[in-house]
């Protein structure tokens, strides 16, 4: 049995169990938010999401992120209210994050150019807004080489204690996934540096540029069972590769 | 700092199995139990209890410092609890933190070098009608003031 | 204890028999809860060596209770069975009280005097018992909370056997949801509604959990502690009961999720825990009921955010304390996913008063309804920790609806030193900050939240003239800030920007904008935060703004700090007229920054001076002026 | 998944003959038919799925590539949607899924962790991952509507 509710007065359907910001964003909905993807557990950090819904006679604000959608409730994804606490959260996160375009794009659309804050104290990773994705997508990729460390004021993102994780195959989905793009990575033709370890690259058999950390690979041999061959060479070589083919095939 | 002495692992173990293995619900139960063992969390004993209960290191390490009861470094021969509960609050006892911190030269949660006093705040210990309290090695000091401090931590030897 | 009771007539057989028993001619009860803060454990072995030394263990019974309340008069002892009350007890004392009771003659240099200087002989009379309406506490200076005979002879487990022989467990539950037992743990939420549903919440294999929240982590309040160390029993019953009611025939697990802080509660809660289960109260077909349940102990670590159900249902699963949305309730959904039902101790000890004296005797005490919400007002007593500026700071117990000015004056005995009340603090961290004008307020869980504060778990804390509400406000939101699992932005960053305001404001920095912007965050800490710890943070700040704006504007229009607290807005001054130059201030200000020639006046050089206050304090002249 | 889901991709020795057959059959329309022998190299294509895909039309973000394969010979590549797609298989969130309607196998950005590893699972080199945005790039055939055959002006690409 299909969910049916309202979203701005138009009727929806989605599946039980679904969460609010994905049916809503299926739909056409736009609704901000820093810190949800639909493949991991949404935990309602960001706060910029916020949505008012109404079940019945009683209303309430709350993050859609997390919210399972219920039969009959009606959701408005928009008010004067709903903007202004979402300008005041954006205020909270661009003065934690004041580097970030993201941040900074999003807040300018709510009015918030300057936040009334100073920078905050304890940032032991600069421009980290705590949305946890990094650790989250860490978790659900089976790796867990990310957590977070301590609670409230002292919150930060850490390694397991404090030390680089074994378990990191420097895939850098931690990197990929930060709405604030803080979280340091770099490489080199030979070596992935990130979370304090250096991981080495399997180079190109044809062009040497390097295609994947070589713990990534095993990773993902062990786990996807692609054959070790598949890394051998770089997207670039195997694009050429393909085109000749092709030629071969045609002419 | 005295040099840390080695930890012995059958210790970890005997504490290990007190407890169901593999169960995560016993983790916050078994990092007290390994607290009470060594007066800290030394980090191969939260290693093996992660690999005990079979849960991530990143979990067990998270767990261990969300939560205040654990401490992560070795700490001081005396343990100088000051409650910071509301009524110990609004009897004083921000000057007891301040005084002990000045005194021994440590911040909250600090020790001395000398390894002799570690200061730690809790908030309450639900004795607030005896506030400001000070608890020195587990034994409750109540209707504390900065002079009596003094008399009560005069055995602890500076530096 | 034998063997374990097979029914309820084994049950009430043993019951009948410890009854009938003769009891020594003497008991002395020894407070060691709060009261060891006093040394009353020194005492207890002192009595016992005593005992044993004189050779009277066969005329006088010496028991360690749990907390007996007068905490201000401490170490507590009463003598039974005359109920003598005595305070202030000394090892000193130990032979007079053995004399006294041996011969039954009551040792009047001990009793409680008053401050017209009238004694009082028996617990009861003592005017701040006397007020009182002592249900839950009323065996904590009786009964030795390691013995399960006490508690059985006292009538304990009668409930149990009741409801396991003679009510279904539908019925069980509509007795509680008759009685209108609301949790005690703050959000006042009708503890037979929740049951109900629970009930009734599918449950694949049968498992619900049956927990108690012992995580008392409010600072400030120590009932609940007050209620395990001196009366486990009473906990364990009425979640036995619970277990019948809510999850039999099933599966129904226990758990006790229970501060780490307190380790005599601890320690009392496994012992009586393992008294039960000799006794066949837990484990299989409890009393021949059918019914299976054992509760296991899980100890929190000091996070003041597992006092939250789903904070607490993640941490026994091995996690750290981080709330969840509960759009989906957890009476359906909660630990591991099964139904759970969480109530806090003092509820759970309601439950088997109610089993045993009925609806009516319950609903005769506490309020009728006084708000439009549909659970019937505030039934029964509630169980306050009175603290602060108060005379008599100890743990009470009123009948709902008990106005604050009855709680602080005719039992706390108003306020300490003469000083002039402020402002009294309920609800703990999240609550708010009441005025003189609100103390005939009643106290119930809906008033309370009117005015813009809440019954919390029932911590009161009484503030007077010297009280710095700023200062009490940013108290509270540094604790907060601190004890926020760090989830949401608005609480987490939230708070750290309303403790940085405030922390303008309290040191001068502040201007009339900085009120307005914390007044313009707290709204969007309260309406945008995830749980209850984020949008109850700002309680203690907005009902300090609303009830006591004039005192943040003396802050920032003014600088100055009308309670002499905040240290960047005060001077220490010695007063020349006064100071008789005995040097005192000179030698232990930790600044060596008092000057002066013996037997002249000092003077404190301000550039050095940290506004530690010693000097003030040890000053014998009250030469020594805050301004 | 099976056991071994690399056998299911295909090898590139085993493609389809391009020569006027539609290469897939997997959409209800399309398919895109590559015709590299009309194809001159005048990259209109890779501008126009540059432009179809980012505001300012960054060329690293096209999802279609000549290559030169001779004198006046060039070869269009971009992904073939497979069947059984590598990229599909490897994506530990199933952020790459199949449009029903286009046949696409298409990028959700919603899902997407950026690993990485669905560039190096891609057999053909037709998944690329762009570093500075750390998500991949793919065709997702512009929803039904490939800009890359709308703008080809010598009918090199084929929408049928």
């Amino acid at each position: 049995m299909p969910i049916r509710f309202k979203i701005n007065d138009v009727a929806v359907e989605a599946k039980p169990g679904e969460g609010l910001l994905d049916v809503a964003r299926r739909n056409g909905f736009s609704i901000p938010s820093l810190c949800h993807l639909e493949s991991v557990p949404a935990i309602g950090a960001c706060r910029i999401c916020l949505v008012e819904v109404r079940r019945g006679r009683r209303s309430k604000l709350t993050t859609s992120c997390n919210y399972e959608v219920l039969d009959g409730i009606e959701v408005s994804t928009d008010s004067p209210e709903i903007r202004r606490h979402r300008a005041m959260n954006l205020e909270l996160l661009l003065a934690r994050a004041p580097s970030s375009e993201a941040i900074r794009k999003l807040a300018a659309q709510y009015g918030v150019s300057q936040p009334r804050f100073g920078p905050i104290k304890y940032n032991p990773l600069p421009n980290c807004i705590l949305c946890e994705l990094c650790v989250r997508a860490c978790t659900e990729l089976g790796h867990h080489a990310l957590t977070t460390v301590g609670r409230g004021d002292r919150k930060r993102i850490g390694l397991p204690f404090n030390k680089p994780a074994d378990t990191c195959v420097g895939c850098g989905a931690c990197a990929s996934v930060c709405p604030t793009h803080c979280i340091p990575m770099t490489d080199t033709l030979t070596k992935r540096a990130i979370w304090g370890q250096k991981h080495d690259f399997v180079r190109c058999s044809e062009c040497g540029a390097p295609v994947i950390t070589k713990k990534h690979r095993d990773h993902a041999i062990a786990t996807k069972g692609l054959p070790e061959d598949y890394y051998d060479v770089c997207q670039s070589c195997k694009q050429i590769a393909t085109s000749q083919r092709f030629a071969a095939i045609v002419w | 700092m005295t040099a840390a002495k080695t930890i012995d692992p059958k210790r970890i173990d005997r504490v290990l199995a007190r407890h169901p293995q593999g169960k995560p619900t016993a983790l916050v139960n078994l990092l007290h139990d390994l607290q009470a063992e060594f007066r800290y969390l030394p980090e191969l004993a939260m290693e093996k209890a992660a690999s005990y209960l079979n849960v991530p290191n990143g979990q067990l390490f998270r767990v261990a410092t969300f939560y205040e009861s654990f401490h992560l470094k070795p700490r001081g021969k005396h343990i100088a609890t000051v409650c910071t509960g509301t009524a110990c609050h609004v009897r004083g006892a921000p000057k007891l933190t301040d005084h002990i911190s000045r005194e021994f030269e440590i911040p909250v949660g600090g020790t001395t070098k000398n390894m002799e006093l570690t200061l730690e705040t809790v908030n309450c210990v639900g004795a607030c009608a005896l506030g400001p309290l000070l608890i020195l090695d587990g034994e409750y000091h109540g209707n504390m003031s900065p002079a009596k401090l003094d008399r009560t931590l005069k055995t602890i030897k500076r530096g | 204890m034998t063997s374990p009771f097979k029914n309820a007539a084994e049950l009430e057989k043993h019951q009948k028999q410890l009854q009938g028993q003769k009891q020594l001619p003497s008991t002395i009860a020894v407070c060691t809860s709060g009261c060891v803060a006093y040394g009353a454990n020194r005492l207890v072995d002192a009595f016992t060596k005593a005992v044993k030394s004189r050779k009277i263990g066969d005329q006088v019974r010496i028991i360690a209770t749990g907390c007996q309340g007068f905490c201000e008069r401490g170490p507590l002892v009463v003598v039974h069975p005359q109920e003598w009350f005595y305070e202030k007890v000394d090892g000193k004392d130990i032979n007079d009280i053995l004399d006294s009771a041996l011969k039954g003659k009551v040792l009047k240099r001990l009793l409680h005097k008053d401050a017209k200087g009238k004694t009082y002989q028996k617990e009861s009379e003592v005017p701040f018992y006397r007020n009182q309406k002592r249900l839950l506490l009323a065996q904590n200076s009786r009964i030795d909370p390691c013995s399960i005979d006490d508690y059985l002879r006292a009538g304990g487990y009668a409930a149990l056997a009741k409801a396991l022989t003679k009510m279904a467990p539908e019925e069980v539950i509509e007795q509680i949801t008759a009685s209108g037992l609301r949790g005690r743990g703050g959000g006042g939420f009708p503890a037979g509604v929740k049951w109900k549903s629970c009930r009734a919440a599918a449950s694949k294999n049968g498992v619900r959990y049956i927990i108690c929240n012992a995580d008392e982590g409010d600072p400030g309040a120590f009932m609940d502690r007050a209620l395990i160390e001196g009366n486990p029993h009473s906990v364990i019953e009425g979640m036995i009961i619970g277990a019948w009611a809510v999850g039999h025939p099933g599966k129904p697990q226990g758990f006790v999720y229970i501060r780490n802080e307190y380790p005599l509660a601890v320690e009392r809660l496994g012992i009586a825990l393992e008294q039960a289960r000799a006794a066949g109260l837990l484990g299989k077909n409890i009393l021949g009921s059918g019914l299976n349940f054992d509760i296991q102990v899980n100890r929190g670590g000091g996070a003041f955010v597992c006092g939250e159900s789903t904070a607490l249902m993640a941490s026994i699963e091995g996690d750290v304390g981080r709330p969840r949305a509960k759009h989906i309730h957890t009476v359906e959904v909660g630990l591991n996913g099964k139904p759970s039902n969480l109530n806090n101790v003092e509820t759970w000890a309601n439950v088997p008063l109610i089993i045993d004296h009925g609806v009516k005797w319950f609903t005769k005490i506490g309020t009728g309804d006084v708000s439009d919400n549909p659970w019937g007002g505030s039934k029964g007593t509630k169980i306050f920790a009175l603290v602060g500026k108060v005379k008599n700071t100890g743990l009470v117990e009123v009948p709902m609806g008990a106005t604050l000015r009855e709680i602080i004056y005719d039992i706390g005995g108003g306020i300490r030193d003469g000083k002039k009340f402020k402002a009294v603090q309920t609800g703990g961290p999240s609550g708010g900050c009441l005025p003189e004008s609100k103390l005939d307020v009643p106290v119930d869980f809906d008033t309370l939240v009117q005015e813009g504060s809440m019954m919390g778990s029932g911590g009161m804390i009484v503030m007077d003239e010297d009280t710095c509400m700023v200062d009490v406000a940013k108290y509270f939101v540094g604790f907060l800030k601190f004890e926020s699992c760090g989830n949401c932005t608005s609480c987490r960053d939230g708070l750290i920007r309303l403790h940085e305001l405030l922390e303008d404001i309290t040191t001068g920095r502040g201007s009339e904008a900085t009120i307005q912007l914390i007044e313009d965050l707290a709204e969007t800490v309260r309406a945008s935060s995830l749980c209850a710890l984020g949008t109850s943070a700002v309680n203690p700040l907005q009902s300090t703004l609303r009830y006591f704006r004039d005192e943040y504007l003396a802050h920032v229009q003014d600088q100055r700090c009308p309670a002499k607290v905040c240290k960047e807005l005060i001077t220490f001054t010695i007063d020349a007229k006064k100071c008789n130059g005995c040097t005192l201030c000179a030698k232990r200000c930790p600044q060596d920054t008092i000057e002066g020639k013996k037997k002249k006046p000092y003077t404190i050089i301000q550039d050095n001076c940290i506004k530690c206050g010693i000097c003030m304090d040890v000053c014998q002249q009250d030469a020594v002026i805050v301004q | 998944m099976s056991a071994n889901p690399a056998s299911k991709s295909q090898p590139v020795s085993a493609l389809p003959p391009l020569s006027g057959k539609p290469m897939r059959q997997v959409g209800s329309t399309g398919p895109l038919v590559l015709l590299p022998n009309r194809c001159t190299g005048c990259r209109t294509c890779e501008l126009a799925c540059a432009f179809a895909h980012s505001e300012d039309g960054n060329l690293g973000l096209s999802r279609i590539r000549i290559h030169p394969a001779g004198p006046d010979r060039y070869v269009q590549v971009t992904c073939l949607q497979c069947v059984n797609a590598a990229c599909v298989q490897v994506c530990p969130t199933q952020a790459l899924v199949r449009n029903a309607d286009t046949g696409a196998i298409c990028h959700d950005e919603n899902r997407c962790v950026g690993c990485g590893l669905c560039e190096t699972a891609c057999p053909f080199g037709h998944m690329h991952f762009a570093v500075e945005m750390r998500k991949p790039v793919k065709c997702d055939l512009c929803g039904g509507r490939p800009a890359c055959a709308m703008f080809c002006p010598h009918e090199a690409l084929e929408w049928r």
